[in-house]
């Protein structure tokens, strides 16, 4: 787990620096201390804004999904840690288009409470908001503690569709619905092979042997559902599988996105060799793969596993996921 | 009775008191949590005494001011915990100039009201509500400066005394359950340096 | 350097399986074995076709650059190797407008022979190719022994480059031509951190302490120029960036494209903490950048590391660079 | 004299002992390269094994038949070379029953010049060039095949010996040129394999 850094506090802020200096047609720095990505042309009246946050080390989640189509501003943590409420509220008054704000974001504690505070703070400007969180790592509660669950890389789907909502000039109620709709479609599973090192920590988010992985952990290392021998491709394919279908309660005909994504390390070689069997088992439950999505969409730095994201859609979803969209991670045209 | 007077000395105490404590409350945060309950403790101290000379005399202002310092620098939960407890004070008290003792009982409640809606826990998750419910209850009905200071201070020590073996049931704690029975919630021990600070 | 495997002989079957399973609309298996990948479409006639090919392990490179704007065929090896001379024949065959081909691929000499081979093969069918290598990695020989040089992240500005002007349906010589140009714009260094593990062989391509890097290391750890402690980010992009400067003499005033490549595992983060420092660099030296990349485009699985690619641009260069380009890695409209 | 008949048994013999050889070679190409060379050679005398039977009595056409069945299977560099060598060959035979003993040396010649060409190596940058000079200089005007088998032989055996100490220049071996010192030429030693499996 070796990094390239220059002094850990400045981690962030280097980050951010060199991300708006490489894509400035994209994003543009504001708010306090910079710790506000928002798109690079000021906020267009009248649509809806969304914003998320949270905090460092998952690139492209969330600073990366700020684009058409997309986000419209974001508040950044230091690594794995949340915002403040002062930056939550920045990035809303960078994303005030004078017609509410949806906040979308991931469901821990902090982010949470900061969020909800930031909105408060804003209504004193008049400003509305909404919240939807994203809570769809199966493994990281039971099925009737669903609002529990941690938020992972559902969020990309969520960010998409409600990015396509919003740039229909929906209003802020409809767009709600839709993201709301969207959080409650996506499922996730993880599995990680490798901690990885948050760099004002310095040392590994937690052990594990070199032949072991942990099935169900999440993106800061959160507990998983067991931890053992490393499967093969396959056995580990099929118990995520497995794991979303009956969490989800798949019926054939049903259509599908789905998401095989890089927690950073694994490459997207391995990733395509767990696509196969993802497939196949789709395939003979009778459910249509829409739009696949293979790669890196949200990560943990140099973690190395996976996760698999089910996003079942209706035909609303559908067509705005298929919608256009343009950050400097994805696009889709 | 509570002045801005006297809550910009209690401000410097506790600011200093916070650069002494802060590798202890990081390493008991570190146990259970990330370990950064210190660094927030201290950007949010910082932050508060920058603004500490030109505190108005509003109390309630100035109990505002100081939340909204708070709100400045840290993400984690305790910073936004504090600064929402200060602010809901802040609102009962706008436009007086003091707090009198038989207030500090219910004033503690009205914090931990507001606290419990942010951060949705309830009494018994082992958190720094426990502590301000037992403050909270201590100072009730009671009238000298030296009575409440006393037994607020024993409270907090009977109530950490007490969570020792019970399980934390929030925040990044929760994740590790098991592994927190047996020690303090930083946040408890944070509220405890504060106070011990100003006592 | 943990893996998600099944059985590592499968690997790239695997592989190349789910990757055509993923994106249909894209990629097509084709050849001896399915080791060729293709464009979905059938070959447009009165196109020059331009193959690619080299061992597995780096995707994107090569099989992930095979689209439009792009490449038209690309021959796989297993992880690391070259293919074979009949995969690569086979690759040639799917490019084949009726035009000519251009084979555009990194100067290693298993390829070369295997291409050449193929190439005269072909010739037997009357197909007519040319042969572009990309030499690019300045670490790898000195200026006056250039063509010992090996290829590297440049290939991407290559198969671009080349492609559009394909795309633009140029003759062969032409097509040819432009790709030599753009061959020889391009600079690159890399330095790694970490190895990779070869499937195969099971275990990591070289050792390094956990406290070292290696400077001017090959993607598939061919020795660099120095190994010793881990410096800052600041001083690597600082190092790389006087190493490229010196070997391309670069003048104030000109036009570069510049890529900021991890070797796998390195996050983006890190490579915008870099970019920084890069940035910083040109605009003193009076460098317009152009359309700077940064992300994973030349990898070597899961090694943890970062290239630096310097494109000289010229007018005619700068415009096919950024014409349209679809591919499932990457997009440019 | 050659014919394809000779051919035949020399490819069942080659075949066998590859199989046997193959974790040697690849060890030895583990030393200094990427440890394929056994697998290269067992797969490319599987493919050939598989036309075995049905090689044409045009010995050209056979060796012919055997290079691109070889092209087939392997990426790796001493398949490429081997085929090219091969077809080089067949190209100068096409049409013919047999080779006399007396072409073998001029032959051998052949086949070095085309894959000296295909590889950009030179003599003495210690790869199977080298044996290859060796045997084609040794057979030189010898007529019976026993003489010429011996000759070989010893040649070959010989060219190792004098090449163990010196550094590589070419392929993977390249960059260990250093280390290659004192380690013989995996692609040598695949050819002493070969030849003394037919000898
Ligand atoms: N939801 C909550 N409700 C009440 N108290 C909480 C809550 N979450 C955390 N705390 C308190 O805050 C302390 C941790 O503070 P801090 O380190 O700032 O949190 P984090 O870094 O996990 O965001 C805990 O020990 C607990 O007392
Ligand atoms: N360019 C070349 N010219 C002549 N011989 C070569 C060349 N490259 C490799 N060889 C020979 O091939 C042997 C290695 O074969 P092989 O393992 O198939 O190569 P690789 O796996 O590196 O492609 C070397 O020991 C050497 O004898
Ligand atoms: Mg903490
Ligand atoms: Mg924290
Ligand atoms: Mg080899
Ligand atoms: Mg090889």
């Amino acid at each position: 787990m070796k990094k390239i850094l220059n002094d850990p506090f400045n981690y962030v802020d280097e980050m951010l620096d060199g991300l708006c200096s490489a894509h400035p047609e994209l994003y543009r720095q504001a708010g306090e201390g910079g710790r506000v990505i928002a798109r690079a042309e000021k906020m267009t009246q009248g649509k809806v804004g969304i914003v998320s946050g949270g905090g460092s080390g998952h690139l492209p989640v969330f600073t990366g999904y700020v684009g058409k189509g997309l986000l419209d501003a974001c508040a950044i943590g230091d690594v794995f840690a949340s915002p403040s409420v002062d930056q939550m509220a920045d990035a809303m008054r960078e994303a005030n288009g004078g017609v509410g704000i949806l906040k979308l974001y991931g469901n821990y504690g902090g982010d949470v409470m900061n969020f909800d505070m930031a909105g408060e703070m804003l209504e004193m400007e008049d400003i509305s908001s909404t919240t939807v969180l994203l809570a769809d790592d199966v493994a990281s509660a039971p099925i009737d503690e669903k609002e529990k669950r941690r938020g992972v890389a559902g969020m990309v789907y969520a960010f998409k569709i409600a990015g396509a909502a919003a740039e229909e000039m929906r209003n802020l109620e409809d767009v709600t619905r839709i993201a709301q709709k969207t959080a409650d479609a996506c499922h996730s599973v993880g599995a990680a092979l490798t901690p990885c090192t948050v760099p004002q920590a310095g040392k590994p988010t937690f052990e594990i042997s070199a032949d072991e992985m942990e099935m169900g952990m999440g993106i800061h290392g959160e507990p998983g559902v067991w931890r053992g021998k490393i499967k093969t491709a396959d056995d580990i394919a099929n118990e995520m599988v497995d794991m979303l279908v009956s969490d989800m309660k798949l019926s054939s005909n049903s259509r599908v996105s789905v998401m095989v994504n890089s927690l950073g390390a694994t490459p997207p070689e391995e990733l395509y060799i767990l696509y196969r069997i993802l497939k196949k088992r789709l395939v003979d439950l009778g459910v249509e793969i829409v739009m696949p999505l293979v790669g890196r969409y949200a990560t943990s730095m140099e973690m190395s596993g996976v996760s698999f994201t089910f996003c079942e859609l209706d035909s609303e979803l559908e067509t705005l996921l298929q919608a256009p969209a343009d950050c400097a991670f994805w696009k889709v045209a | 009775m509570i002045t801005t007077d006297s809550v910009k000395s209690a401000i410097t105490r506790i600011a200093n008191c916070m650069e002494e404590s802060a590798d202890e409350l990081n390493s008991a945060d570190g146990l259970l949590g990330d370990g950064d309950l210190g660094i927030t403790m201290i950007r949010g101290f910082r932050q508060i005494m920058e603004i500490r000379d030109s505190l108005p005399d509003d109390i309630g202002m100035a109990l505002f001011q100081c939340a909204k310092a708070f709100t400045k620098t840290s993400g984690s939960s305790f910073g936004t915990l504090l600064a929402t407890g200060l602010m809901a004070v802040a609102k009962v008290k706008k436009g007086q100039m003091d707090i009198h003792n038989e207030e500090i009982s219910n004033l503690l409640g009205v914090a931990l009201e507001a606290m419990k809606e942010r951060g949705k826990a309830n009494l018994g998750d082992k958190t720094v509500l426990d502590v301000l419910d037992a403050a909270s209850m201590a100072s009730k009905n009671k009238t000298t400066g030296t009575e409440i200071l006393s037994d607020i201070h024993e409270a907090i020590r009977k109530t950490i005394d007490d969570f020792r073996d019970r399980e934390s049931k929030v925040g990044r704690a929760r994740i590790f359950s098991e592994k927190s029975i047996g020690l303090d919630d930083p946040g408890m021990l944070a509220f405890q340096r504060m106070f011990e600070a100003i006592n």
